[in-house]
């Protein structure tokens, strides 16, 4: 992503890092990631407050910012690098992706909601997060009223949550429902996680009352959780980049056999295949946020190109890192591991790469057919 | 992503296209990319093809877009060389193997050759009317070019040569050759190199084609016994023949990672497994799928090398990140390929699906992997150049070159 | 394979690399490979004659040596080691194995026959090598006469065979025929092959006239190529130590920047990656001959594993040995790229890595069940 | 393929067994193979139920089977060793760490300690009164151990140690260990270095757990502030220490190459794809099969070692193959599991399949690949150990280690 940047935007990226390198240095993300939030909620006041995160893609209207999807990405793009705790990926990314294409009108008060920092979640998963096959139970009140049944899965932010988006099945499509966190019949449970820096809880609804946001949603859930998963693409390398480089600034620093390690080919080529990966997944998620922007044709293909080369890249390059720094690489002190863990979740949320290039090998096969 | 056209640019690219409209055959009779057959007589007259094509592109000004005027150029930037490049892709034309040829010699000549040298060799080169041979590499100075051995004499009767080159690309078709020549074994080994132009009817040059794996003959070994090269035909003087073939090594490079950047195949690898009933194998889905974003990868890095030379500025992307990548990728979509073909892998030629191209790709990755530099040494640049990481020691560079151990005296 | 042998073994293994090494060398191989016999009769003479090559494993009682299938493997590591143009493969290995597992009594004439040098090719695949799926046609005459209609491709040696063994589809199972290559319907036409030292045909029958050797031959062809395979790997893993010795050897003497090019690790790590192949492929080979040899309960499931494991890593092998050799190694005049094309003809005769990986899975799957 | 014992090896075996069978639980209790909890508790707990097995082990005279009866070892060969391993393993007992440690150390005293020092050292070792650790690596010295830095004074009154010393297995619970330190950094780095046996419980040692990346806590940093050692306890003499920190790195190789041969786990992937209802997946029936096929041949690598110990000869196959095949199908095998679990592989601990097993499984590749040495100095080994191939330079082995760059002095 972060190449040919303007002037405005090289401002807003220095001005993120520079809040985070002070927010969240390695002992803070440590103690906030062992607790059931996962975010210190004065940081997140200070972050909505002052720098106006949750809604730099929401509309002004709604008071937001107003700023395009390569705004978000920017931002996530931070987030990644410095493994924030906060629930901006939960909340303003993936929640406020998805009501702002599924439900802009009736999700007004919400979206307003996220902007000015209440955490709203996306409960979306069941099994796996294909839109295809949910099971939730509807069952239809009066009007827009509704209560659900059933149990979403992998929900970000799904515990500290105030009030939860749900993408539900009905005859015909989807809906999309907002359940109060708090209501009866709503029952969270926080997951034990591989990356312990982003938070997932099951939530399990048993008659819970829900007011309907939209109705046929799912052409719009989809445009949502595209701009969702290019984000995921641009805070993944935002991690690439700071693990990449702290394994090149290793390599020219430590010294064995009398020599800099990165001197020996083991290690210079690796690195080197590495810059390439780095290379291609900035470049596949520029490209598919700018075709996104565009509303091109194949914008859709392109995101789920994306998301296949950076998942797996991100999860090399996390990996290559720890193996350059050799034994340092792999205590739990050091911050590589945390990456690592960030890769690996990140590689799975909405989707893992082969499930996206399935979704690309279809497009390929309806096309060429 | 596409950058759009200035209005300048605009204006250049109709120019371009009302002129290769009325003067280039459309896209259809196909030779321009059927030039590749295995016979002498077949790459002869491809090879005159480019050549006549080359000399009308010349005639009517589009034969050396970025190069001074007073030489036949046409004093134009490297947009205007991209913005022609694009809008000609449509046509059936190409100068095949000559532009990259005069991509590597001409500005090595404006740099570094005399105002002589510039008058008598510019203008034929850019015509065609005389095209070039790189005489660089030889059997033991490969990867570590600078190794090499030929050896160049000047005494008062001019230049003598004496020793072999190797992987001489279209040696049997050219006129004239730029020659890489010890000259001083008593010099560590990069001091001691000499740049000669030596005309290739000179008595004493033996070319003898050298087939590849494919069977194909693009290159050739080329062989010096006593040849006589005027003492007037070196450039950058006796001795100073290394910064020039760096400055051409720099081209060839920039050359490399750019020209095969739109590396298309993977929608015609899903066509295939369609017609053979084999797309619904999700194994074989994975791998189109995971070629066809690579292929669009490369793609995009090289729109971003496109657009920095748009905008006057530096490539964007290191040449070395996309020739390995290329290269790599051209290897992983030969074996889905074979894959795919299943027991018709084994054939090849006439009884093999699509005359054995696929077959035929999975052998050529070698050009990719090793030709223009292995994948190894660009990995060294590009851990050493973009992320300055400490170079290996090199017991070659402060030694003599007589000294040296595979020097040329044992 | 080629580890721990009896002095028996090491002796027969000198005589035939001697003999290779002086009757095909690298001119010869190259003269032969562009004929359509692929082979010299009167090397192939005296092989039979002076060495026993083609009756190796062929029982006594058929004029064979009555050796092991250890003894068959040790001679396929030799051959593939020297692409050595003969039709032992498709006679002795393939025809023989085939012939000797699924009718040993009515084709004692056969086996004779290869034991004395005739060439006798085994009409297997269709569309691809799995017994499963063949479509020939079989019209029953009388007793053991039959026609035979249809066509069988990519049969080994087949042009130059003077009978064929066809296996042949029937109500219930599979039967063993053979058929005179002279006979009336019978067009025989041989294939362009990547691999130039291995012939192929495709072999059409229309109406041909055809003896059965044997009826209910499934379990007896599967037995019989079950040999057959774990000769290809044998030969394999001798071309595999032919490849493996050329590159170290070059990687020792070849010189850049003034060191040998073995010094750099991205050559050194390369080699040191096939050579844990090379050790693999071998131990492979070598257990599953022994399981197959001792007649163990899971031999059949090792045959899979070992070809699977083998084609891959000569394949492997065959490609990095011209990496390691830089320009000189993908000349046509340098013998490396023989053994590539060798190496990718073999990872697809008796079907592909894919498909005995799928075996090994459906048995894994059945016993877990 | 099992190699047949002979007459003598199957009595050994039947004693072995009856002696087996009398004294260790069976299988099913499982503490054997439960012992990895991750609390101090629980690591003390199975650290003195490891020590206790030991100590029955050598009182009924099979705890040294290789060692010389002089110091209560049992005189015999590896072949009873090999033996006595195999059948141990369908029991629920386990030495854990000490078995390693002892074989270590042992060879090292035997071969390099005086008199004095095996008397007073070798049977408290064997017997595990006393459990040792091995303190050799540092934060500069990994892969380069012979960089080490720790510094080890002789004077009258003694050793002098001071400095760090990083990766211990084990130091929080051991007696004794033994050390390297640097006591003459005027000469060439392998030449000035020490090897001493150190009593843990000398005042001026801090051990502090290091958790790795599973929250594991093997590990221990060890720091030395003016730690006394007797000027007796250095073994092979001052300055000797680099060939005894060699055969202790040679024992360490060949314990890695071999002690993890059976690799298990493929099988439970297939059946938790069944469970799962996955196993129809095409991709995964490959990535299962190749698992599995793995893993046979690192047992058959195995067994080939086994045989060649059996029949008194030398490794069949170099212990460095071992390693990073092991290594790395290791680390393909986490890929694998964590494709199998989907989405849920995104958990941990109790929420996670299997209490997250294979998560964890993921995280300690670096066991493998960097732990015992890393995957490339590995790859270094095979290159020109067993492939013959030229080392590389090697600027810091002339040099006295205080002028190196990154030595003592800077």
């Amino acid at each position: 992503m972060s190449f040919s940047l303007s002037e405005e935007q090289q401002e807003f990226q220095a001005t993120l890092r520079r809040f985070f390198a002070a927010a969240a240095p390695s002992a803070e993300i440590r103690r906030l990631m062992e607790t059931d939030r996962g975010h210190d909620p004065a940081v997140w006041r200070t972050l909505t407050e002052e720098l106006g995160l949750p809604g730099v893609a929401i509309p002004e209207a709604c008071g937001g910012q107003g700023f395009s999807l390569e705004a978000l990405c920017l931002a996530a793009e931070e987030t990644g690098r410095a493994l924030a705790p906060s629930p901006f990926f939960g909340s303003a990314i993936l929640a406020g992706c998805v009501v702002a294409q599924a439900a802009p009108a009736e999700g007004h008060a919400l979206l307003s909601a996220i902007a000015g920092g209440e955490v709203v979640a996306l409960a979306l998963a069941e099994r796996d997060f294909d839109l295809d096959g949910l099971a939730l139970q509807v069952v239809e009140r009066s009007g827009d009223e509704a209560s659900l049944t059933g149990t979403k899965r992998f929900v970000v932010d799904g515990s500290s949550a105030q009030r939860l988006v749900v993408v539900a099945p009905v005859a015909g499509g989807i809906d999309l429902f907002e359940v109060q966190a708090s209501a009866a019949g709503v029952e969270r449970r926080t997951l034990q996680t591989l990356d312990r820096t982003r938070k997932l809880a099951d939530v399990h609804f048993r008659g819970a009352p829900a007011r309907r946001l939209a109705r046929d949603a799912r052409p719009g859930v989809e445009r949502g959780l595209a701009e969702a998963n290019l984000a995921l693409c641009a805070e993944s390398v935002g991690g690439f980049g700071r693990v990449i480089e702290s394994a090149i600034a290793y390599a020219r620093e430590r010294r064995q056999f009398g020599r800099a390690i990165g001197s020996f080919q083991a290690v210079k080529h690796k690195l080197a295949d590495l810059w390439i990966l780095f290379e291609g997944a900035r470049t596949a998620t520029r490209e598919a946020v700018l075709a996104q922007v565009a509303d091109l044709a194949d914008a859709a293909v392109l995101v789920h190109a994306a998301r296949a080369y950076v998942a797996d890249a991100y999860v090399q390059a996390a990996f290559d890192n720890i193996q350059v720094h050799g034994g340092v690489g792999f205590t739990w002190e050091m911050d590589a591991h945390l990456y690592l863990r960030r890769a690996q979740g990140a590689a799975r949320l909405l989707g893992d790469a082969g499930y996206h290039r399935e979704q690309v090998a279809r497009w390929l096969g309806a096309r060429a057919a | 992503m596409r950058r759009e056209d200035t209005k300048e640019e605009a204006a250049f690219r109709a120019e371009v296209r009302a002129w290769l409209e009325a003067h280039a055959p459309l896209i259809g009779e196909g030779w321009a990319r059927a030039g590749h057959a295995h016979t002498p007589a077949a790459e002869q007259a491809w090879f005159d093809r480019c050549r006549a094509w080359q000399q009308t592109l010349y005639d009517a000004g589009w034969g050396a877009i970025t190069l001074p005027e007073a030489y036949g150029g046409r004093g134009g930037g490297p947009a205007q060389q991209l913005i022609f490049d694009e809008e000609a892709a449509s046509f059936d034309v190409t100068t095949g193997f000559l532009s990259s040829s005069i991509d590597l010699i001409a500005p090595a000549l404006l740099a570094y050759g005399t105002e002589a040298q510039k008058e008598r060799f510019l203008r034929p080169l850019l015509r065609a009317d005389e095209t070039w041979c790189q005489l660089f590499s030889e059997p033991d100075a490969g990867s570590d070019l600078a190794a090499l051995r030929c050896r160049g004499e000047l005494s008062e009767e001019g230049w003598r040569v004496n020793g072999q080159k190797l992987w001489t690309t279209s040696a049997q078709h050219c006129e004239w050759g730029f020659l890489l020549v010890r000259s001083d074994p008593d010099v560590p080994k990069h001091a001691g190199i000499s740049f000669l132009l030596v005309d290739m009817r000179t008595p004493g040059i033996e070319v003898r084609p050298l087939p590849t794996i494919t069977g194909g003959r693009h290159f050739n070994e080329v062989f010096f016994t006593d040849v006589r090269v005027p003492a007037e035909n070196v450039v950058n003087g006796p001795g100073g023949g290394w910064p020039v073939a760096r400055l051409v090594l720099m081209h060839e490079s920039v050359s490399i990672g750019t020209s095969h950047l739109r590396n298309d195949g993977a929608e015609a690898l899903v066509e295939l497994a369609i017609r053979r009933g084999r797309y619904e194998d999700p194994l074989l889905r994975q791998a189109l799928a995971r070629t066809w974003i690579e292929e669009r990868v490369l793609g995009w890095l090289g729109d971003r090398i496109r657009d920095s030379v748009l905008d006057g500025a530096p490539p964007d992307v290191d040449g070395s990140v996309v020739k390995v990548l290329w290269a790599e990728s051209r290897a992983r979509k030969s074996d889905v390929a074979l894959d795919l073909l299943g027991a018709e892998a084994m054939l090849e030629g006439e009884d093999a699906q699509g005359r054995g191209y696929w077959q035929n790709y999975m052998l050529d990755r070698y050009m990719g992997t090793i030709g223009g530099g292995t994948v190894e040494v660009h990995r060294n640049g590009i851990g050493e150049r973009v992320l300055g990481l400490p170079r290996e020691a090199r017991p070659d560079r402060e030694v003599a070159f007589r000294e040296l151990k595979g020097g040329v005296s044992d």
